[in-house]
């Protein structure tokens, strides 16, 4: 009990001395570090591209597209808010930018699915490695 | 003077007319034959005309003081001294007089005096630049002139030529009588005539060449005559190739004279070569740099070889008996197998200037001589016995000219002109009634024919005695003369003078005997045309033109017409007389003039070999002349024993010495030789040429094939796999990064140059923005 | 008709007719007789075939004026036209005929209609399109030597492949899909690597002619000599190239890069010419050695391929073989000429140092010899008479290269005339075995032998175009010949041994074929009744037959025609080659030299 | 400066609205034909055809007007930047026009032999053409992104329009999957770029790329890096687009999937605006990265990329038997032809790239009018050996295909020949040896390209025709189809002999990339 109650004391400690929610909020907004998003968008990215190569399921290639796509956008958020704290005069473009791409990617879904319902009725397969009409 | 043009013109409308026109017109035998034999006649009568003519020129001296001075300046300009001469426009600059203190005198002033007429300017070529010998670097015009050029030599040959061939002619219209195309074979004679004519004519040497190529083509076209017989026509093409070959050396003659004098006109060119030192003896002189004027006269005497057919080139002329017996008589005795000798003779200044060629001459002719003689002893056909001992008195000719003795070999070409020419009409009157078929050559089944050929008979027994070299006949004086020079030769030493003199002494021994031979086979001993193939069963004609009944046998050879011994007498009557025009001022002591010898004088160049005064009655001379003539009738008489009166000893002689008469018989194994290897080898050689074609072939259809391969490869690649193409694309993306990232990469994190701190190893991807 | 100024001296002929100047006159008029044939009916064969002949009898009339109007005193161009074309490259329609490419293009207007007149029995089908496509190849092949731009040059130059292409493809023989293929695609790899060195040379003659303006205007004088309009084209030409390697010059260097201002440089060949020659003081060429062989080597490659040369030949054999009569007639007379005419008119002029380097002429000279050799062999075992004849061809070709790289008047003339004569005597034997075709159906040797029976005028024709071919002095064989063999003594003695040979091989494959086809009996019964030549063979025999005999009685005019050509390339290439600029040649100067003034002949 | 860089102007004025005035009107074209589509009875679907052609018509005018107005004031920017409209987008929305009208007018009779004729594919050939105008003339990324998916998108159903033909299907599919797959990677290149510049406007980006290429590592670590892993995903993403070579495997299997007509219009249409998007992205956004002293920029990486193009393109046709996939591979070699002159990157380069790609349209779609026509009845039209012995059913159409085929093998007097007359010898004007040698290469490839070309001229000209009744009838061209085919093949020849007045064109086109991107970026796009 002794023990709980020390350390609840001293993180309310702490927490007194840290800057509140409000104030880490406002600090984060001037020197935000966007690399940590960076990465997480390079991991999804990779991820997306593998999917594509690998999966033997049209749709699940066509979800991994999706994913590539989304990592794209994540980019274009984080380097947004970078150049908002610079002061870039055009820093809302990364937003705009990403509402676009969502539109863009909705299209492909309802176009993507449209072709693979042909597919599918036509041919009774959804596997990637099966179409292999087309060759030489 | 313009006569000489006219000279081969006749012919050439000869040949044009019954060429042409003869068939579609319908001219009978006797209007083509007419036609062709009155040409003839004109062009002798012009040509007799223009040398009387020429001769009152020459001796013209205002002509022969401007021959003198255009001589001086030429040999000034070859030896590139400062006489400023300007060739083509003929103006003489100020010549500084130029007397060459060695130039003696000889008995009389003779000068060259050339008289040339220009038609037009043949064939031009654009500027030249002399390469050779002393005037090299000197630029020149190649422009060749379409020129005629009489002197006394060319003005002898016409004579002679126009008169043989007149009679040969004549005797051609009995000959061919009832031939189908008989308006062919006219035109082609006097086609002949034409190029034969522009030959000897010929002002400079492709004039020369003009009439060297066309006596060629028509010896090719009359050897190739009847169609039908196959063997004509390889004869034919044998003939012409042959003659190729020795034009191929004449043609590069041509281009070095170029090369040395930038001209082709013989009055300039010998003029010039009077100038030139003597060129060394032996081996050094055969390199175009010492031995220029050497090369030169080599090459010409290759072509001379070649058209004379001398030792390596003269298996086209037996061959060439295919064609019918006037052309062989025309042109394969008197006419075109002595252009050779024409040749050396025209270009004498060159040879004597160049002793290691005068040596190859002499060796060369007096080898034919001997070979071509032994040669003739075996042989059955009564043509080619007649070309063999045709080969072999050309190689006397050349001997003559080998020593420096031209006049001698011009004198017995004259000579031998007549007397063959009669043999060759007398065997073709031989051929012509010896036989059902009029076409049996081969004198086993001859025999007795004076009894039914008595003219023939004659006439043949008078050109015998010439060419054996009987006393008073035509062919003892030139023969002789040739052999008497050959012994007492200023050009070579006296060893080799008295080896050629020895051969040359044999060879006429033997000529002697196989002429006599071929006469008892033909005329005496028994009578044997009965067993003639005609007579078989089955004999098939070689003309092609059907399938004989054997003839009836109480068939007997018969005189021909009046046409055809006509010729033979007046030929006979000659072979007896020309002997007398050149009779050697050694014999008689200076009292009967050599008219020979003095008309041809002026072209044969004395400056180095200066003839010796004649003393008087030269004794050895004769004691000479007596054994030759001596040496002869025994040989003849020997013949006769043998073919006539005991002719089953040839037979036995032959088993003997089996191995000499397989040799002659073979002829030296010199043909096969030719035809197995050389031409045989060269048929192989070509054949596998053409592998080489299709290796290159093969090379183009690789790449053809490469490419074609290529494409299935980059065809196949696609696969229908969706994923394999997005791995392809992958692929690609690294390929690009690593292609471009990596020199970056080695400058951001593998500084070589600017020291800075080295930074925490980052994914690419990861760097802070 | 205008003939405006013919008489001055120094002035060359100029013939316009209205608008149209007499050179592209004759060049296009035969494609208009290709167009209006297409409306013709496609049944109606004789018409077709009647007027194809009529109209290229016309136009052999039409170039006729060419030499009457001929003005022997200027060297150079005459005829000139000039039009602008395509100014953004600087290529300009520009036509010109000197003497050598004058007597070219007659004999390609010669041709024309002896090439019409002996189909008309050969070929069966599609007659319009065939005699369409004659007439295009003709107009073809009068531009590739009328034209005097490079850009021009080149485009006649690859565009005549189609027809030929198509003529050998539809028209042929068995294998004619497959030599008519290999025929174009061995052209056209030839010419395109040409077109990469067309393009070097095109842009470093800029830059060179706006380093060095003042030497190349000097170089002019030697191409141009006494041509005034001609210098003007020249020099507007180098002008161009100046004012474009300076714009390019500055546009490198920073600064902005205005097209308008300045076009990329120039085609014209004889510009070209100029800055190729051109010298500085010490005699250096200015454009570098190095540069020069490659570009000599891009030129050289696709001329030996149309040559053809030795290993680049066995595209001929095929092409022969496979074409019909009038294909391979003209592939002989004309085509393989453009080849020797494309080393005159460039490789020697623009690479004078390339060309004349030591090792180059002698690695030329040895193909050039072993082509004689060689096509000589391989044509006396050849047992298709096309064959034989196609490798006489590449005999033939091989004397004229190794004339042209003896680099002097006698060896260019000779190379000259014997493409003319060559041209003469291989279409016309080609041409009678297409009549021996026509009555027998096979070329196969074997399958002839005593025709000289049953066609003994046909025969007499043969032989003489035989004699022809093999160069028998009184015709046109030995003319070229012995010229160009001279001239090739005076460069090298041992070539001029072996080039000689050619006469004894040429006798020998020749003779052989002869004999083989004509002498002897009947053997094979179908021979026996042959018809001989009829009316309309001698009408197209006699002409070529005639040209024999009078271009080797009489070829002067001829040689005056390609003398002019030839001097003023030797002047180019070895300027004090006629030492007549005072200061002897490099041999040594025994004697200043009969003043032998510039010839005119 | 550019004049773009103004500060925040009012509302965007009337004239904004102007400059776009034709895509407008192709908007709402192409929504009234999906409308009158429903409203036509099941007969008459072609009028839809003809109503598009009349809008296309419409457009032209419009366009023509604009460029008559404006023509001086040319580059000129409009709302905020997001349009930037420059010589090279004037002159290839005139070649959008003309390729949509040619594929539109042959694809009448194609449908209505199939009976599929149905209103939307004229729509969708309209939507993707204007996507095609607005990617010209797009000048931000946002605009350019959304036009290009705009294009590929209604290609992709265009693609898949037979919807029972298991090959159609099968084609779109991975169409659509290899396609969406590129666009994402240039979506990721083009983040990084933003990343990096925080611009998305091109003209800004570049001048910031340029400074950061000068200025080197500035001191927050080294931009150069991104940059490159940005350039290699957005050039990957336009190769694949433009179909280069290791991007290249879609186009064989897309082009023999889809329906002739539509691979007609792929061939022409998205590929001219995959070109246009390429100059857009590589010359004038990532102009700076072209060559930099130390390190190779991307001209380097396009030489290799061009001849390997060429040369797959080229080698992979010779043995190919099925037509379409032929012309597949024909029009990835011109792809490799073009590339070499954008790596040439001289003033004449230019001018041969824009000249190629408008001979090539005008070629392309005459070849295929032919290849369409011969798809009737019986006769599936898609062997080389259908082609067997046409000159001698309907010789006007052999003698028309012989034109465009001498055309696309580049023989002298046709317009293909002056296209590659410039490419090439733009590579050698440049003066690095080693392009010397990519035109030696170039060279080659022409020779093979010319004998697969001359397949085409075999199977017509030489080879006998096929004896099956089905083949003998003759090709049955519409008289428009004759018509415009005729007039194509006139222009050919035209541009062939006198090619000055479209050398003239390609001009404005080579001006505008070389004077205006070099100023904004700053260094001298020579």
């Amino acid at each position: 009990m002794m023990t709980f109650l020390a350390l609840a004391a001293s993180w309310a400690a702490r927490q007194a001395s840290e800057p509140s929610l409000m104030e880490r909020y406002v600090q984060g907004l001037k020197e935000v570090d966007a690399s940590k998003f960076l990465v997480l968008s390079a991991i999804i990215f990779s991820l997306g591209m593998g999917g594509v190569l690998i999966r033997r399921n049209i749709i699940v290639i066509f979800m991994s597209v999706e994913l590539m796509l989304s990592a794209a956008n994540l980019n274009f958020i984080a380097f947004a808010r970078y150049w908002q704290t610079q002061g870039g005069l055009y820093a809302y473009n990364g937003h705009v930018m990403t509402i676009f791409v969502i539109v863009v990617a909705a299209a492909e879904a309802a176009l993507g699915l449209g072709l693979l319902l042909a597919l599918y009725r036509n041919r009774e397969t959804i596997a990637a490695d099966e179409i292999n009409l087309l060759k030489w | 003077m313009y006569l000489v043009a006219l000279v081969p013109f006749f012919p050439l409308l000869g040949f044009i007319v019954n060429g042409l026109f003869a068939k579609r017109l319908g001219f009978s035998e006797k209007v083509i034959g007419a036609i062709a034999c009155a040409m003839v006649a004109a062009s002798f009568v012009c040509s007799a005309a223009a040398v009387y003519e020429f001769s009152r020129h020459a001796r013209d001296n205002k002509v022969q003081a401007a021959a003198k001075q255009r001589e001086a300046e030429l040999q000034a300009r070859i030896l590139g001294q400062g006489v400023a001469y300007d060739a083509k426009t003929d103006t003489k600059r100020e010549a500084p007089e130029h007397k060459s203190d060695d130039h003696k005198e000889g008995a009389h002033e003779v000068v060259a005096t050339p008289y040339v007429v220009t038609l037009f300017e043949w064939m031009p070529g654009g500027t030249l630049r002399l390469t050779l010998g002393a005037s090299a670097g000197q630029t020149a015009e190649f422009s060749v002139k379409w020129a005629y050029q009489l002197d006394q030599l060319s003005g002898l040959y016409i004579l002679f030529v126009t008169f043989v061939a007149f009679f040969i002619h004549l005797f051609a219209i009995g000959y061919m009588h009832g031939d189908p195309s008989f308006h062919r074979f006219f035109a082609y004679l006097n086609l002949f005539m034409f190029m034969m004519l522009n030959l000897v004519l010929g002002a400079n040497f492709l004039m020369t060449f003009v009439g060297w190529e066309g006596v060629g083509l028509a010896s090719y076209l009359l050897i190739g005559y009847y169609l039908k017989k196959p063997e004509a026509g390889t004869a034919a093409k044998k003939a012409f190739v042959m003659n190729r070959v020795g034009d191929f050396g004449l043609m590069l003659a041509m281009m070095a004279t170029f090369a040395v004098f930038g001209t082709l006109d013989y009055a300039d060119v010998m003029a010039m070569a009077k100038a030139l030192p003597q060129e060394p003896f032996g081996l050094a002189a055969l390199s175009f740099t010492t031995g220029t004027l050497t090369v030169i006269a080599l090459l010409i005497f290759l072509g001379a070889a070649g058209k004379s057919a001398q030792i390596p080139l003269y298996t086209w002329l037996p061959d060439a008996m295919a064609g019918p017996t006037p052309v062989s008589a025309l042109i394969h005795a008197a006419t075109m197998v002595t252009a050779g000798v024409y040749l050396v003779a025209r270009c004498n200044p060159l040879f004597q200037r160049a002793p290691t060629a005068m040596l190859t001459v002499a060796v060369i002719g007096i080898a034919t001589a001997f070979v071509a003689a032994t040669i003739g002893i075996t042989q059955t056909d009564i043509k080619k016995a007649l070309a063999y001992s045709t080969v072999s008195q050309l190689g006397y000719m050349f001997v003559g000219c080998g020593v420096g003795a031209f006049v001698a070999g011009v004198f017995h070409v004259v000579t031998h002109a007549f007397f063959k020419a009669q043999l060759f009409l007398g065997s073709g009157s031989v051929i012509h009634g010896g036989s059902p078929s009029g076409h049996q050559q081969e004198m086993t089944y001859y025999g007795n024919f004076r009894k039914y050929m008595p003219i023939t008979f004659a006439t043949m027994m008078l050109s015998l005695f010439a060419i054996c070299g009987i006393i008073p006949f035509a062919g003892f004086f030139s023969k002789d003369e040739i052999l008497a020079k050959t012994l007492h030769t200023p050009v070579f030493s006296h060893e080799v003078g008295l080896a050629l003199y020895a051969l040359g002494f044999l060879t006429a021994g033997v000529t002697a005997f196989y002429m006599t031979r071929l006469m008892c086979l033909t005329f005496f001993g028994k009578e044997r045309f009965l067993e003639g193939p005609d007579f078989q069963e089955g004999h098939s004609e070689d003309h092609g033109d059907g399938h004989h009944a054997p003839a009836s046998k109480d068939f007997h050879p018969h005189e021909s017409p009046l046409v055809m011994t006509l010729p033979l007498m007046v030929l006979g009557a000659f072979a007896v007389v020309a002997g007398f025009a050149g009779v050697s001022e050694e014999l008689t002591g200076g009292a009967f003039p050599n008219y020979v010898h003095h008309w041809l004088a002026p072209v044969m160049d004395a400056t180095l070999y200066p003839e010796k005064p004649v003393a008087g009655v030269n004794w050895t001379e004769w004691l000479l002349a007596g054994a030759s003539v001596v040496w002869a009738l025994v040989m003849m008489g020997l013949a006769y024993f043998l073919y006539v009166i005991r002719p089953e000893l040839p037979e036995k002689l032959a088993q003997t010495l089996r191995p000499l008469y397989t040799l002659s018989y073979r002829k030296w194994f010199w043909d096969e030789f030719i035809d197995v290897y050389l031409v045989g080898a060269f048929k192989k050689l070509s054949l596998g040429a053409w592998g080489v074609d299709f290796v290159v072939d093969s090379i183009v259809n690789l790449f053809a094939w490469l490419a074609r391969a290529s494409s299935v490869i980059f065809r196949t690649v696609q696969t229908g796999l969706m994923q394999n193409y997005a791995l392809v694309m992958a692929l690609g993306i690294f390929l690009f990064i690593a292609g471009m990232g990596y020199p970056l990469f080695k400058e951001l994190f593998m500084p070589t140059d600017r020291p800075s701190p080295p930074p925490t190893p980052q994914t690419s991807r990861a760097a802070q923005p | 008709m205008i003939l405006s100024n013919m008489f001055l001296a120094a002035e060359p002929a100029r013939l316009f007719i209205g608008p149209i100047g007499i050179l592209s006159l004759v060049t296009w008029l035969p494609l208009v007789g290709a167009l209006i044939l297409l409306f013709f009916d496609k049944r109606g064969v004789d018409l077709i075939k009647r007027f194809a002949t009529l109209w290229m009898a016309v136009c052999f009339l039409a170039s006729l004026p060419l030499v009457l109007l001929w003005n022997y005193e200027t060297r150079g161009l005459q005829y000139m036209e000039t039009a602008d074309w395509i100014p953004a490259i600087g290529a300009k329609y520009q036509m010109g005929v000197d003497g050598l490419a004058l007597t070219l293009v007659l004999l390609t207007t010669f041709l024309g209609p002896i090439v019409a007149l002996c189909s008309w029995s050969y070929i069966e089908k599609r007659h319009k399109e065939y005699y369409a496509l004659l007439l295009i190849m003709q107009s073809f092949m009068i531009g590739v030597f009328a034209a005097a731009d490079l850009f021009l040059f080149y485009v006649f130059f690859e565009v005549m492949l189609v027809p030929m292409y198509l003529l050998i493809g539809i028209w042929g023989g068995e294998r004619r899909l497959y030599s008519a293929i290999k025929f174009f695609v061995y052209t056209l790899v030839g010419s395109l690597l040409m077109l990469v060195a067309v393009f070097k040379f095109y842009f470093t003659a800029a830059e060179t002619a706006a380093k060095y303006p003042t030497e190349v205007k000097a170089a002019v004088e030697a191409v141009v000599g006494n041509n005034a309009p001609m210098r003007g084209m020249v020099l507007e030409g180098v002008e161009a190239a100046r004012r474009a390697g300076v714009a390019r010059a500055a546009q490198t260097g920073g600064g902005g890069y205005d097209a308008e201002a300045a076009p990329l440089g120039t085609f014209n060949i004889y510009a070209l010419q100029a800055i190729g020659g051109a010298r500085d003081g010490q005699g250096k060429p200015l454009v570098p050695l190095s540069l020069q062989l490659w570009l000599f080597a891009g030129f050289a490659l696709a001329l030996a391929i149309k040559v053809p040369m030795v290993p680049f030949h066995t595209w001929l054999p095929d092409a022969h073989v496979e074409a019909p009569t009038a294909g391979s007639a003209i592939l002989a007379g004309i085509l393989l000429k453009i080849g020797t005419y494309g080393f005159i008119r460039f490789n020697f002029p623009m690479f004078p140092d390339a060309a004349m380097d030591p090792t180059v002429a002698s690695v030329m000279a040895t193909l050039a010899i072993l082509g004689i050799v060689y096509g000589s062999m391989v044509a006396l075992a050849q047992r298709d008479m096309k064959k034989t004849i196609a490798y006489s061809s590449v005999a033939h070709m091989g004397t004229t290269m190794l004339a042209l790289f003896a680099f002097n008047p006698n060896g260019i003339n000779g190379a000259a005339l014997q493409m003319l004569s060559h041209g003469v005597t291989s279409a016309a034997l080609f041409i009678m075995i297409g009549i021996l075709y026509e009555r027998r159906h096979t070329r196969q040797i074997a399958e002839y032998g005593g025709i000289v029976n049953t066609m003994p005028a046909f025969s007499a024709m043969f032989m003489i175009a035989t004699m022809a071919s093999v160069g028998l002095p009184l015709l046109n064989g030995f003319v070229g010949e012995f010229i160009g063999l001279r001239g090739v003594f005076e460069a090298n003695i041992v070539w001029a041994f072996w080039g000689t040979t050619g006469i004894i091989l040429g006798a020998a494959y020749m003779l052989w074929l002869y004999e083989r086809v004509f002498l002897g009996p009947v053997k094979n019964p179908k021979n026996a009744d042959l018809p001989d030549l009829s009316a309309r063979e001698w009408a197209y025999l006699a002409p070529l037959v005639a040209a024999m005999i009078v271009f080797g009685v009489y070829p002067k005019p001829l040689v005056t025609f390609v003398n002019g050509t030839t001097e003023v390339v030797v002047r180019q290439m070895r300027p004090n080659y006629f030492g007549d600029q005072g200061k002897p040649d490099e041999e040594k100067a025994a004697a200043p030299g009969a003043p032998d003034t510039a010839t005119r002949n | 400066m550019l004049p773009l860089l103004v500060e925040l102007p009012p509302l965007p004025t009337l004239r904004d609205t102007a400059l776009i005035m034709p895509e407008i009107i192709l908007t709402l074209f192409a929504c009234a034909a999906l409308a009158l589509d429903v409203a036509l009875p099941r007969g008459k679907k072609h009028i839809t055809a003809y109503f598009s052609l009349i809008g296309l018509a419409f457009v032209a005018v419009a366009l023509a007007q604009q460029v008559a107005t404006m023509a001086s004031l040319l580059p000129i920017s409009a709302f905020y930047g997001m349009l930037f409209i420059d010589g090279l987008s004037v002159v290839f929305r005139f070649v959008f026009i003309v390729a949509a009208a040619f594929s539109i007018l042959y694809s009448i009779q194609y449908l209505e032999f199939e009976r599929e004729q149905r209103g939307e594919y004229y729509a969708l050939i309209l939507f993707s053409t204007l996507g095609m105008m607005f990617v010209a003339v797009s000048g931000d990324l946002i605009s350019l992104f959304v036009s290009l998916e705009l294009m590929s998108l209604s290609v992709y159903v265009l693609v898949g329009y037979f919807k029972r033909d298991g090959r159609s299907n099968e084609a779109a599919m991975k169409y659509f999957l290899m396609g969406i797959f590129s666009s994402a990677l240039i979506l990721y290149g083009l983040s990084l770029v933003y990343g990096v510049t925080g611009h998305t406007n091109l003209g800004l980006i570049s001048e910031t790329i340029a400074g950061y290429v000068q200025g080197g590592a500035s001191e927050s670590g080294d931009p150069r890096l991104l940059l490159f892993v940005a350039l290699a995903l957005v050039s990957a993403g336009l190769l694949f687009k433009i179909a280069a070579v290791p991007f290249h495997m879609w186009a064989p299997d897309a082009y023999e999937g889809a329906p002739t007509t539509v691979t007609a219009f792929m061939s022409v249409g998205p590929k001219a605006g995959a070109y246009v998007l390429l100059a857009r992205m590589l010359l004038f956004m990532l102009g700076p990265l072209r060559e930099m002293e130390s390190l190779p920029g991307w001209a380097a990486m396009l030489a290799v990329v061009a001849v390997l193009t060429m040369t797959v393109g080229n080698l992979a046709a010779v043995t190919q038997d099925n037509v379409k996939r032929l012309l597949a591979y024909s029009s990835i070699a011109h792809a490799g032809y073009i590339l070499l002159g954008i790596v040439s990157g001289t003033d004449l380069g230019y001018q041969g790239v824009a000249f190629h790609i408008m001979t090539y349209t005008l070629m392309n779609t005459g070849v295929f009018a032919v290849i369409i026509a011969l798809h009737r009845q019986g006769v599936i039209g898609e062997k080389l050996d259908d082609l067997n012995g046409l000159f001698s059913k309907s010789p006007s159409a052999a003698v028309l295909m012989l034109i465009f085929i001498l055309g696309l093998a580049g023989i002298p007097s046709t317009a293909g020949f002056v296209g590659k007359f410039l490419l090439f010898g733009s590579l050698i004007d440049s003066g690095n040896p080693w392009l010397t040698y990519v035109a030696v290469i170039a060279v080659l490839n022409a020779v093979v390209a010319f004998y697969y070309y001359a397949r085409f001229a075999r199977a017509m000209f030489l080879n006998a025709p096929s004896e099956s009744a089905a083949d003998a009838a003759p090709l049955l061209l519409t008289p428009g189809v004759r018509v415009a085919m005729t007039l194509s093949a006139a222009a050919v020849l035209f541009f062939g002999v006198y090619p000055q007045p479209l050398i003239n064109v390609a001009d404005v086109v080579a001006q505008s990339i070389t004077t205006i991107y070099a100023q904004s970026s700053g260094v001298a796009l020579r």
